[in-house]
């Protein structure tokens, strides 16, 4: 039995053992190139022992992990979004003067705590990957805070992250304590069963279940918890910024969407219909918010907050159509905005350093002319992100269709067409205005040197944006599989 | 060799990402060789998938390559489909592309964006052969959409000058509007048939359409919009003569021989529907007729070589879609078939007589070229014997079987067959005072042939089909319903073929006897007024002049706060307000922040203890 | 026991709302730590003395000493105090205090008061250390993890 | 899991909870009406505080340890934060001698 539970954390330990040679690499010499050298090395390491895990599935590790398909393909997704962060970490800080080596330990930590919460089956673990990350967030959101001359404002980012963040765990932690208080048991999957014992479903637990709600929407910034993204955005260092936007919101949706489906919660009334509230309105804010927006990473954020409510339309479906179908769209979008999302804040990275970050509107002006193939790079990202077909986010729409249409959701569909349509406007200006005649070449970004991990990391998202688009059915297919875990 | 088709849309496509991932570092010598011998690649192996079709007797054949996504009950394939339609199509556009390419390798040399022409031309070849092998809508679709964009793209190519970007978006949202209809048409067949396979639809449709009803006619209708808006027939018909801001390849390959006969090839290829809806195939044919008269006589007005070549085009598509009309499925795509030939070669010959002349394209600064040009003025003459349908030529097979239908046909089709002898009158008489003018008269200027071998080569084989295309047997059997033999009496045919010639002794008495002052004619009284409602293509201009802008402006004046326009600004105002409104809550603040997010714990908690 | 949980409440309640209200961080402070002690007699009184004593060591002896050691450090006097007195105007807490209240009616409807009395049992040392390293083996580690980050990140942030 | 002991003494579980929901919202108001940050920060462990003391009430009512384990987990939780907040709070004294949260307001719209 244990040595099928090691097989099993092999990603988990991989991690905490690289984590580990990386801090005490650091204690022993402190050199950038080497250690996140060995930062890429180590996630590579865990990743790859995917391959090892694969044949054993499921298993639940103890009662507080679960590893199966499901969460084994978020925690792969986990780590490339990590490696990506640190690809596009190294030249961010290469002029950043004090201490980089801890980033990547703090890099090394989130991503830990990202796949523990993928994979966690139990509130303790939730609580435990959560906290990880978010521990781990509050220093790397804050981390050039001791430059003399930093890009943006790290530490108002790090402090305001930090109290939002702070105050909603503690929301989820009393709603945890609800449940349990009603229940009796933590495990997500015994829910069912103790709700069951428990008799009629009490106002405490229904609470309680919301205060968890609340926490999750914080992480996945839904409106009316949205309200921290655009500022913490902005003023992370880009590379933490891809971080908050990928890795961050795929571990807590991969949870929310288990915790869900698993215990029954999603055929709560009171959940759908909360849910439903929260969707149509952070499609509705999201896409307004960011109409005029004059500053890319905001932009990018108020975006983020549209289509995390397109995902939750899937989530919402999955009431009434079979969970598999709802865990595979969800899952594909969130593929989709994964592999949109880290590409274009690539873009921004590969553009900025440390010093000055090359986010406004104006810096993008006739980019095309100055640099076509970064420029093409956001291009690609921003038809995915309008949902253009031959682009994975065309597919990704697609799902929330079929879906919505299936299990009639006709008013959360309106909203998206409303959404996409505003959407359409944003995204294409961001076009027009690359696609302008550039004006004066004083103020020119593509004059920095374009460091080869940005470079690595945009080809291979792009690459992957048309992939998905083009030629999406091996990808389905693998995702199909992942709706056995449920 | 059938499960090479796939190769055939695949090559051009490669080779434009070779020529595009190069950033134009390319050479010249090699960005020729790459553009010109993908689509020579793509033909051979066109023609190899082809033979072994036509060798196995069936009569479709369809090659899936991968399952484009399925999710749900949907499923959506990358799938090509062959029959004997998508064969002439694909022949015609690989084997005349082709030779366009070849030509154009001559054409273009020196120009500095030489790499990213042919960048453009093969990623419009390999749109334009998934749009005729589609095997399901969106594929026919996605087609569609990508020869419209290439269109647009090479219409603009040389961009620096603004007239040729005002061509190009014009070419571009007139066949928008009609993409507009056509995709609505697209998605109520795929909503009342439940599929997106076309084979799959037509038979559904077949299966539950009453003929005359109110869907088929809907969906007709608006597959016709997107026909006429691609095919430039009437009323979408001006962008096709601005669209001659292009290079002069351009014009013979996307505005002669192959996009702009998609219309005829989407209307032949839904034909099933248009018999379920006889009143639109009628208005069809109705489309045609009226469209190839008024091109005619706009023809006879220009001055611009390619501009009286663009005009007959859309003359000639006009016989398209009246042979549509009448039901002669297999003769419009037999005269789509010698019409690529003919005007490929008359248009590439243009642009040789364009190039002898350093860029002069106006016919009057020309004239008496015969002796200078021997190589363009016999080439040009052949093209022009096709383009009349003289006999023996192959635009003379294609043409008399539309003919003979429209005669035969009993519901109307006289008419319009009234209407297809005028306009062969005409074809006559704009083309001969084409050529008459072009390499008689007066030597006004000198002309220098620029020879080579990739200029001339293709000119000579393009002749060689000019001439003998008419006695090709198109294998389109299997696809159209069968149609009766027709044989018109002895003095029908004899007035087919003789009365139109009187258009050209008209044209040799008037331009070469100069027996009549052409310039005093049109310059004054009846004869001005004729010839300005000629020019304007029949007051097609003036039209839409009373008919949109006038109203437009009109309403705009009576209103200042406009009705129409309020909607759209004060749309665009409340949205841009709300975002306002919005704004204001991200003050920055961390306090208010945690207040809101108080507030949302609030606000779900009260509903969590009310619901 | 039942006199000992009530009385040791409302001395919680009172300590914390001391604590919210204060002026003075170092006298906020000691209050806070006058709820912890409530609360953990409170603990002890639920039949969990292994987390009353944790609550004095870490909370009380650990945690807000660390909070002291910053307030020295700052040397946060006088100017603090009367910057807070400037701040905490009536405008800026009785919108919260007053969103307060129905956020707690709504609790305390939904814990729905006076339910029948239910026996607690006593969970010691032992259990808690046998679960510990039986199926929360893998908490302690991850938690191990947890406080590796918090120790980074401390370190990283509060140098000079 | 069931752990059989010692019996004790009859405090409704509704109590219990009720103490904690009472001292959660206290620390809420802390956290929305202070403006500095170490008061925000010392509000904000009142809110974990009293989540902890609802898991132990929790625990108790069930007689599990499950509930005593995850306030040990929200005990070593609170330590992490409090040491990387802390370090924020240094960050922020040094940067702008104050440590008025309002100072952090450079980004907004």
């Amino acid at each position: 039995m244990y040595s099928n539970l090691i097989i099993d954390l092999m990603q988990i330990i991989m991690l905490t053992i690289s984590t580990v040679v990386v801090m005490m690499t650091t204690a022993f010499k402190r050199d950038h190139g080497l250690i996140s050298g060995l930062t890429v090395f180590g996630l590579f390491a865990s990743l790859l022992t995917f391959v090892f895990i694969q044949p054993v599935l499921p298993l639940e590790a103890t009662q507080l992990l679960i590893i199966d398909e499901y969460s084994l393909f978020f925690s792969n997704l986990i780590i490339v979004g990590a490696i990506g962060v640190a690809l596009l970490a190294y030249p961010y800080f290469q002029n950043h003067n004090v201490q980089n080596e801890e980033f990547y330990i703090l890099l090394m930590t989130a991503t830990l705590g990202a796949v523990v919460l993928a994979c966690s089956n139990h509130f303790v673990s939730f609580l435990l990957g959560m906290e990880m990350m978010g521990v781990s967030l509050y220093a790397m959101i804050a981390y050039p805070v001791h430059a003399a001359k930093s890009a943006k404002f790290p530490l108002e980012a790090g402090v305001k992250y930090l109290i939002l963040s702070a105050l909603t765990s503690g929301i989820t932690l009393f709603g945890i304590a609800l449940v349990y208080a009603y229940i009796g048991t933590m495990g997500f999957d015994e829910i069912p069963a103790a709700l069951e014992a428990a008799g009629e479903l009490g106002p405490v637990f229904l609470i309680g279940v919301l205060m968890i709600v609340a926490g999750a929407a914080f992480k996945l910034s839904l409106v009316p918890f949205h309200i921290w993204t655009p500022d913490v955005y902005e003023g992370a260092p880009v590379p933490v910024t891809a971080f908050l936007a990928t890795v961050s919101k795929a571990a807590m949706l991969a949870v929310t969407l288990r915790l869900l489906l698993v215990s029954n919660a999603i055929e709560l009334n009171v959940v759908t219909t909360v849910l439903t509230v929260m969707a149509a309105v952070s499609i509705i804010f999201g896409n307004l918010l960011a109409l005029l927006q004059e500053n890319v990473k905001r932009l990018f954020a108020y975006s983020s907050i549209a289509h995390l409510g397109y995902l939750l339309v899937i989530i919402i479906a999955a009431a009434k159509i079979p969970g598999a179908l709802s865990v595979e769209g969800v899952s594909f979008y969130m593929l989709a905005y994964f592999v949109m999302s880290l590409s274009g804040f690539a873009v921004i990275s590969a553009l900025s350093n440390s010093e000055k970050e090359y986010d406004q509107l104006a810096d993008f002006r006739g980019l095309f002319w100055r640099n076509s193939w970064v420029s093409a790079v956001l291009i690609t990202v921003l038809l995915s992100l309008a949902g253009i077909p031959l682009t994975a986010g065309f597919i990704g729409k697609f799902y929330i269709f079929t879906t919505g249409v299936e299990s009639e959701l006709w008013f959360l569909l309106t909203m998206l067409i409303i959404g996409s349509a505003i959407g359409l406007y944003y995204y294409l200006r961001l076009i027009y205005i690359m696609l302008q005649p550039a004006e004066d070449d004083a103020n020119d970004p593509a004059a920095v040197s374009l460091p080869l991990g940005a470079h690595a990391v945009m080809a291979a998202m792009t690459a992957a944006i048309i992939y998905l688009g083009v030629y999406p059915a091996p990808m389905i297919d693998t995702l199909q599989s992942l709706a056995s875990a449920f | 060799m059938l499960d090479l088709l796939w190769l055939v849309p695949v090559i051009p496509f490669i080779g434009f990402l070779i020529l595009t991932l190069t950033f134009g570092k390319l050479p010249q010598l090699a960005a020729g060789i790459v553009g010109a011998g993908s689509i020579g690649l793509s033909f051979v192996f066109a023609f190899l998938a082809g033979s072994s079709f036509l060798g196995a007797e069936i009569s479709s054949y369809s090659q899936t390559l991968w399952t484009w996504m399925s999710v749900g009950d949907l499923e959506v394939g990358f799938t090509l489909y062959l029959d004997g339609v998508s064969l002439v199509m694909m022949y015609v556009i690989t084997g005349i592309g082709f030779l366009i390419h070849v030509y154009a390798t001559g054409y273009m040399s020196g120009d500095p964006s030489f790499a990213r022409f042919f960048s453009y031309m093969n990623l419009f070849v390999s749109a334009m052969l998934i749009l005729v092998l589609a095997d399901n809508l969106a594929l026919l679709f996605m087609g569609w959409e990508g020869v419209g964009l290439c269109s647009y793209l090479l219409i603009g190519f040389w961009y620096k000058d603004p007239n040729n970007g005002y061509c190009a978006r014009k070419a571009f949202v007139m066949t928008r509007v009609g993409d507009a209809f056509m995709a609505i048409g697209l998605f109520t067949l795929f909503v009342s048939t439940g599929t997106l396979n076309i084979q799959e639809a037509m038979l559904e449709a077949e299966a539950q359409w009453v003929v005359g009803s109110g869907v088929a006619t809907a969906v007709t209708l608006l597959l016709l919009g997107g026909a006429v808006g691609k095919s430039a027939q009437l009323p979408l018909q001006t962008w096709l003569p601005d669209a001659m801001a292009g290079p002069t390849p351009i014009s013979a390959l996307i505005h002669a021989a192959t996009m702009v006969t998609a219309g005829v090839y989407l209307i032949a290829r839904t034909h099933v529907l248009y018999l379920l809806a006889p009143e639109v195939q009628y208005l069809v044919g109705v489309i045609g007729a009226i469209t190839l008269l008024m091109a005619g006589f706009t023809a006879l007005t220009q001055s611009d070589i390619k501009k009286v070549l663009a005009f007959s085009t859309v003359s000639q598509i006009g016989y398209m879609f009246l042979a549509l009309g009448v039901g002669a499925w297999s003769s419009a795509i037999f005269h789509l078939m010698t019409h690529a030939f003919f005007k490929a070669l008359l248009f590439l010959t243009a642009g040789s007589i364009i190039l002898a002349m350093h860029h002069e394209q106006d016919i009057f600064k020309m004239g008496g070229l015969r002796k200078d040009l021997r190589w363009s003025h016999a080439l040009f003459l052949i093209g022009t014997l096709g383009l009349v349908a003289f006999p023996g030529f192959s635009g003379f097979f294609s043409k008399e079987e539309i003919l003979a239908t429209a005669m035969e046909n009993h519901d109307g089709g006289y008419i319009l067959y009234l209407a297809g002898l005028l306009g062969a009158v005409m074809t006559y008489l704009y083309s001969f005072r084409l050529y008459f003018l072009v390499f008689y008269g007066k030597k006004t200027h000198d002309g220098h042939e620029v020879m080579g071998l990739h200029l001339q080569g293709p000119l000579v084989l393009l002749a060689i089909g000019a001439v003998f295309a008419g006695f090709i047997h198109i294998p389109v059997e299997g696809v159209f319903p069968e149609m009766e033999e027709h044989h018109p009496s002895v003095m029908a045919q004899a007035a087919m073929i003789l009365l139109p010639m009187l258009g050209g002794l008209l044209a040799w008495w008037v331009f070469v006897k100069g027996k009549v002052d052409t310039e005093k004619l049109a310059g004054q009284g009846f004869g001005a007024k004729l010839h300005r409602f000629w020019f304007t293509q029949w007051g097609m201009d003036w039209l839409y002049d009373k008919i949109i802008v006038t109203p437009y402006t009109w309403l705009a004046e009576v209103n200042k706060n406009d009705f129409i326009d309020s909607i759209y600004n004060g749309s665009a105002r409340a949205v841009r307000f709300c975002h306002e409104v919005m704004s204001e809550t991200q003050t920055g603040e961390l306090r208010w922040y945690a207040i809101s997010i108080a507030y949302g714990l609030l606000l779900l908690v009260v509903l969590g203890v009310l619901l | 026991m039942s006199v000992l949980f009530y009385g040791s409440a409302i001395i919680a309640v009172l300590a914390t709302l001391l604590v919210i209200t204060r002026t003075n961080i170092v006298h906020a402070l000691l209050y806070f730590i006058v709820s912890l002690l409530a609360i953990a007699v409170i603990f002890y009184t639920l039949g969990a003395p292994f987390a009353a004593a944790l609550e004095i060591i870490v909370y009380a002896g650990a945690i807000m000493v660390m909070f002291l050691f910053v307030v020295m450090m700052l040397n946060l006097g006088q100017v603090t105090q009367d910057q807070e007195k400037a701040w905490l105007t009536p405008s800026v807490w009785i919108g919260p205090s007053i969103m307060a209240v129905p956020l707690l009616v709504a609790v305390i409807y939904a814990i729905n008061l006076n339910q029948e009395q239910m026996a607690h049992t006593v969970v010691g040392g032992k259990e808690i250390g046998v679960a510990l390293f039986g199926p929360y083996v893998l908490a302690v580690e991850l938690a191990s993890m947890l406080l590796l980050a918090g120790l980074v990140g401390a370190y990283h942030l509060a140098r000079k | 899991m069931e752990m059989p002991t010692v019996t004790m003494q009859v405090i409704p579980m509704e109590h219990g909870l009720l103490l904690a929901a009472i001292l959660f919202i206290m620390g809420m108001v802390g956290v929305l009406t202070r403006r500095n940050l170490v008061f925000i920060l010392m509000s904000l462990e009142i809110m974990l505080n009293a989540t902890g003391l609802a898991f132990i009430v929790a625990s108790s009512h069930w007689g599990q340890v499950d509930g005593q384990i995850m306030f040990l987990m929200i005990l070593s939780l609170a330590a992490a934060e409090v040491a990387v907040a802390l370090g924020l709070v240094l960050q922020l004294f040094q940067k702008r001698k104050t440590l008025d949260i309002n100072v952090l307001g450079e980004m907004k719209g």
